[in-house]
């Protein structure tokens, strides 16, 4: 064999495993949490919210709801707030601004998710606790952390799709005679959709996935939430907090949680790549 | 029906909205590193650095949990960038696009998609249970490659795109095997973002807390083997500062963190720079 | 700067006044001299074309008519531009009510990723909050004056890019014509378009010149001389020639421009 | 002694649905220049390409036909394809220096084809000497490459290319973004390389085909229309079509 196909047989193997490793990483979290789910019945496992897992009941409908409650939160005040700092730094900043902002707020990306669960319970916390009521460890601190949070994904993708919407398009509106703004919300944001849409669901995905900084400032009671001034715990801090002493049918329950967790996590990014792809 | 207002009115209204958000947006950012600075920096004495921590943390330094952090970072790149940039290389050098390369690109974009906790729990499961390795920084370090492993594929694949198609020409006309084009030209005018995909692996890396907290444990000894636990500066902040051992080693562990990760970033995001100036 | 003998020769050739009237205009890109002492007028109701080598200028005098060069940055304009009686480069000019009134075409056909219908209504949602009624006749008659409302009249709420590369140019004039301008600017309309297209968009604006002033900027000579009036000629940012599009063809009184027109360069 | 260096036989090359060559047959001598010349996309800038295969490069193609370099069919499959370009260099129309420096350049090719490395610096000075540069470049050649003029870039990129010791130096146009000064001297190399080398020039320019070289064929819609003797060609074309593009009808 001569030396072409031998790199080009190596290079196919590393990038074989690369891959490999998302195949084993389903399979093991799938045989360790699957038959636990067969055992307790799925509609059991999904909708019951009754979670004593000394006690053998495996339920863990009230953490989904929390998981999706905390991560339409987080969109509710990420989205905006990420779409505007896009928007601004695509369409309405000199090139001088833009060369510094865009580097400035891709650093919040840089910041470990531990510091941002540390600042709020500092910070975050007490203020709830004290101006709107309840113990301040809820639902709204994980929203407005995890809302911080996605900001520099929703960013940068949405900056990708705004800046990949042909010029020709903002010369033909600006011509018509309109103003810079008309030009961005009637053609720009129309035709970035697709890859604005992709920013918030991939946005989601990292609601949903966040762990640590969850777990510092949702209070984790195992309920249904009746306001957003109550203490809740996603699927993700459900896992983190009890893996660390869970044993036997304890233990396939977390990996069960984990199944649920990938497959929201899957159906997401699959949906993401699919828009991607129809653009 | 409310009257029209006139669009020069709407659009300083809007951009003054936008501007504001983006204002505030940028406050958070600026409070955070403000905050975490102002309370952490005067923990930063060589002292803090240097010794290790005495009662669970309480007292002492961090010295321990630097090395730890250090060596399950070092273990993930060393182990991450080969299979990533050769991953990258066969994308972009050996395949047409179709759908090896489709399948390939896709299963790394979902690596990049999947939350850190079911990481955890995978390592977890595999390396310190099936395999045997116990809580260690094999486990970590094997757990956190697979975490980085997305992004160096996906820097490394823009980095040896960017490289000009001349140059490959220019190569073959000279007489280059594909394989020495790669090695001599290719490669090394990709090199700078490459280094930056892996710098950003770094800062990930030492961010990193929900997978080491189950595949690194958090033994508070200096680790001397692949096998030994090591609880690293996340895993160490994190503990700290839930259970309230101690605020100012829990503030000055942080800006230590936070300082190294926006530097390394910064030193990556101006190296990735120098490239796009470079090849447009 | 002083007008050389040959520069006030060109003023004398052409004609003082015209709805558009431009004098002494000079447009630096950062260093770069792009057009120098520019003095010309185009007339209402006619069809000037400017032609030229590509970077002579001509479309970046094109695009000085409407300000869209105010998008780009470091770019410096002296000089008069005076549309209607006013100078458009006097501080306090509203650029919008400029641009409804002075519309442009562009080289490659530039539909908004949008419906038909949305792409002919944008204009005049821009402008005001036009009726239904209002829409429909608008939208009839804009896009029944580009020959294009029997095409189109039963699917208005398909994607406009789903359309012909001449549908699309159709459909940006008629977006055009929808927000009522005099004025309307075309820069190389056809170049993206096969010959047959070609000559139907020239026929076209043959139909338009009966009611509207338009400008265009061509590459294509005979294009230039089938459908202008009047045909200003430019080279390295000068107007060099200006006057009746006959004359320019037949007995050109500068020797670059007869150069030119017979292939010896471009 | 071998009448041809080079010979096409019925070569035919697709791209697609598209057919770039039609039937192409003709001879290259040795130590000859020779020139092929034509329209824009009439086939000159492939049938260049076949020579060393850098066709292989582009997707969906489709050759036909044999190419015969001495006595080697290139096309067969059992062609060393990197050694063929070692023996048939090929200058691209852009000057397209490698971001290292004048003399990694130049020795880039020769070390990784195992040449000896103590004749390194001989091989430097001879192939710049050789592409009239080195008087230019003699005190730099630590330099980077990309710091030359245009000209002197284009240039680099012939010595490059002689640096490899190559039998045939295909040239695509190489003076098209050049000015007339740096296009006298590439054509003045030309004329000293002929007496070693085989060249074949590209060009759409008539009047350098006319001055640099020995030989022309005339390319027209992927066709060979007209070969000949390069004076003859210019004074007495005996097709009407070569005459039209000559005297500048069309084209």
């Amino acid at each position: 064999m001569d030396q072409g196909k031998f790199v080009e047989r190596v290079l196919f193997l590393l990038a074989l495993s690369s891959i490999s490793s998302l195949v084993v990483i389903t399979v093991f979290i799938f045989l360790e949490g699957l038959p636990l789910i067969f055992q307790t019945g799925l509609t059991d496992f999904i909708f019951s919210s009754h979670w004593a897992p000394t006690k053998g009941h495996f339920g863990i409908g009230a953490m989904i709801v929390s998981s999706l409650l905390v991560t339409l939160g987080a969109m509710v005040l990420g989205v905006p707030l990420g779409l505007a700092c896009a928007i601004v730094l695509a369409e309405f900043s000199s090139a001088r601004v833009r060369a510094f902002l865009k580097p400035t707020l891709e650093l919040l990306a840089g910041i470990p998710s531990v510091v941002y669960g540390f600042l709020g319970v500092i910070w975050l916390v007490p203020l709830i606790r004290n101006y709107l009521g309840g113990p301040g460890l809820s639902l709204l601190a994980a929203a407005v952390i995890l809302g911080i949070m996605i900001l520099p994904t929703v960013i940068s993708i949405s900056i990708d799709a705004l800046t990949a919407v042909p010029d020709i398009y903002r010369d033909g509106s600006i011509a018509l005679g309109a103003t810079e703004w008309q030009t961005v919300r009637r053609v720009v944001l129309p035709a970035a959709s697709s890859g604005i849409i992709t920013a918030v669901i991939l946005g989601m995905g990292r609601a949903v996935g966040e762990t640590m900084a969850v777990i510092m400032v949702a209070g984790n009671a195992i309920k249904l939430p009746a306001s957003i001034l109550d203490p809740v715990r996603t699927l993700t801090s459900n896992i983190a907090l009890e893996l660390g002493y869970a044993a036997g049918r304890h233990r396939e329950a977390l990996f069960a949680t984990g199944i649920v967790l990938f497959v929201i996590i899957m159906i997401l990014n699959l949906s993401a790549t699919l828009i991607t792809r129809r653009r | 029906m409310i009257p029209r207002l006139h669009p020069k009115v709407t659009q300083a209204a809007a951009k003054t909205l936008l501007w504001a958000l983006t204002g505030l947006t940028l406050l958070i950012l600026i409070f955070i590193i403000v905050n975490i600075s102002i309370k952490g920096l005067p923990q930063m004495t060589l002292g803090f650095l240097f010794q290790d921590p005495q009662d669970m943390g309480r007292h002492g330094g961090i010295f321990s949990t630097i090395i730890a952090t250090i060596y399950v970072t070092l273990l993930a790149i060393v182990l991450a960038s080969p299979l990533g940039v050769g991953t990258a290389i066969y994308l972009t050098e050996y395949t047409r696009e179709g759908w090896a390369t489709r399948i390939i690109r896709f299963g790394s974009e979902c690596l990049a998609g999947v939350p850190s906790i079911i990481l955890g729990l995978f390592g977890f499961v595999l390396f310190v249970m099936k395999l045997g390795f116990g809580w260690s920084i094999l486990s970590g370090g094997l757990t956190l490659a697979i975490m980085v492993l997305p992004i160096i594929i996906r820097t490394s694949e823009e980095a040896i795109k960017a490289v000009p198609q001349e140059y490959r020409e220019v190569c073959f006309s000279l007489g280059l095997s594909q394989w020495q084009t790669i090695t001599r030209i290719v490669l090394p005018s990709a090199l700078p973002g490459i280094t930056t995909g892996i710098m950003l692996s770094v800062g990930r890396s030492l961010g990193e807390t929900a997978v080491l907290l189950f595949t690194a444990g958090s033994a508070l000894r200096m680790p001397t083997t692949l096998f030994d636990s090591g609880r690293t500066m996340a895993v160490h902040f994190y503990i700290l500062a839930r259970e309230g051992i101690s605020m100012p080693n829990a503030y000055g562990t942080a800006a230590i963190l936070m300082i190294s990760i926006l530097l390394i970033n910064l030193a990556a995001y101006t190296l990735m720079q120098r490239l796009v100036k470079r090849y447009s | 700067m002083t007008i050389s003998p040959a520069d006030s020769d060109k003023i004398l050739q052409c004609p003082l006044e015209g709805i558009i009237t431009l004098r002494r205009l000079n447009l630096y890109y950062g260093d770069f001299h792009a057009l120098m002492e520019v003095n010309a007028a185009f007339q209402q109701q006619s069809i000037t074309a400017l032609i030229g080598p590509s970077g002579c200028g001509k479309s970046t005098l094109l695009r000085t008519l409407n300000r869209m060069n105010d998008l780009i940055p470091g770019i410096r304009i002296t000089g008069e531009v005076v549309i209607d009686g006013q100078d458009i480069y006097t501080p306090g000019v509203d650029l919008t009510q400029l641009r409804k009134k002075v519309g442009m075409v562009f080289q490659r056909p530039n539909p908004f990723p949008l419906s038909i219908y949305d792409n002919v209504v944008y204009g005049p949602r821009l402008h005001g909050r036009p009726g239904r009624r209002e829409l429909e006749n608008l939208l009839e008659h804009s896009l029944s004056s580009v020959q294009l409302w029997d095409e189109v009249k039963d699917r208005l709420q398909t994607p406009a890019l789903a359309l012909t590369e001449e549908q699309q140019q159709r459909l940006c004039i008629a977006r055009l014509l929808a927000v009522e301008p005099e004025i309307l600017l075309m820069d190389e309309p056809c170049s993206a378009l096969d010959p047959l297209a070609t000559l139907r968009i020239e026929e076209l604006m043959r139909e338009l010149k009966k009611l509207y002033t338009i400008i265009i900027v061509t590459h294509n000579m005979q294009q230039a001389a089938r459908v202008s009036d009047d045909t200003g000629f430019m080279y390295l940012g000068d107007l060099v020639e200006f006057g009746d599009t006959g004359q320019i063809f037949t007995r050109p009184r500068d020797t670059r421009t007869e150069d030119y027109i017979t292939g010896k360069y471009g | 002694m071998k009448e041809y260096k080079i010979r096409l036989e019925e070569l035919s090359f697709f791209f697609g649905d598209f057919q770039a060559l039609d039937q192409v047959s003709l001879e290259i001598r040795p130590r000859e220049i020779f020139g092929l010349m034509g329209p824009a996309k009439s086939g000159k800038s492939t049938l260049l390409r076949v020579l060393n295969r850098m066709c292989d490069l582009i997707p969906e193609v489709r050759v036909t036909g044999r190419v015969w370099l001495d006595d080697e069919d290139i096309l067969s499959p059992d062609c060393d394809v990197v050694n063929l370009r070692r023996r048939v260099g090929l200058v691209l129309s852009k000057p397209m220096p490698l971001p290292r420096s004048i003399r990694e350049n130049l020795v880039l090719a020769p070390r990784l084809a195992g040449r000896e490395r103590g004749k390194m610096e001989e091989l430097v000075e001879t192939s710049l000497k050789a592409a009239q540069l080195w008087e230019e470049v003699k005190d730099r050649l630590n330099d980077s490459a990309l710091k030359l003029s245009g000209g002197q870039q284009q240039r680099l990129c012939l010595a490059r290319t002689l640096a490899m010791e190559p039998e045939v130096i295909l040239l695509d146009e190489p003076t098209s973004g050049l000015d007339p000064i740096s296009t006298a001297k590439i054509e003045e190399t030309l004329s000293q390389l002929k007496k070693h080398y085989t060249i074949i020039l590209v060009s759409n320019n008539t009047k350098q085909i006319a001055r640099a070289t020995d030989r022309t064929a005339y390319l027209l819609m992927s066709r060979i229309i007209e070969i000949g003797d390069t004076a003859r060609i210019f004074t007495i074309p005996k097709d009407k079509r070569t005459d039209d593009y000559i005297s500048g009808r069309f084209g």
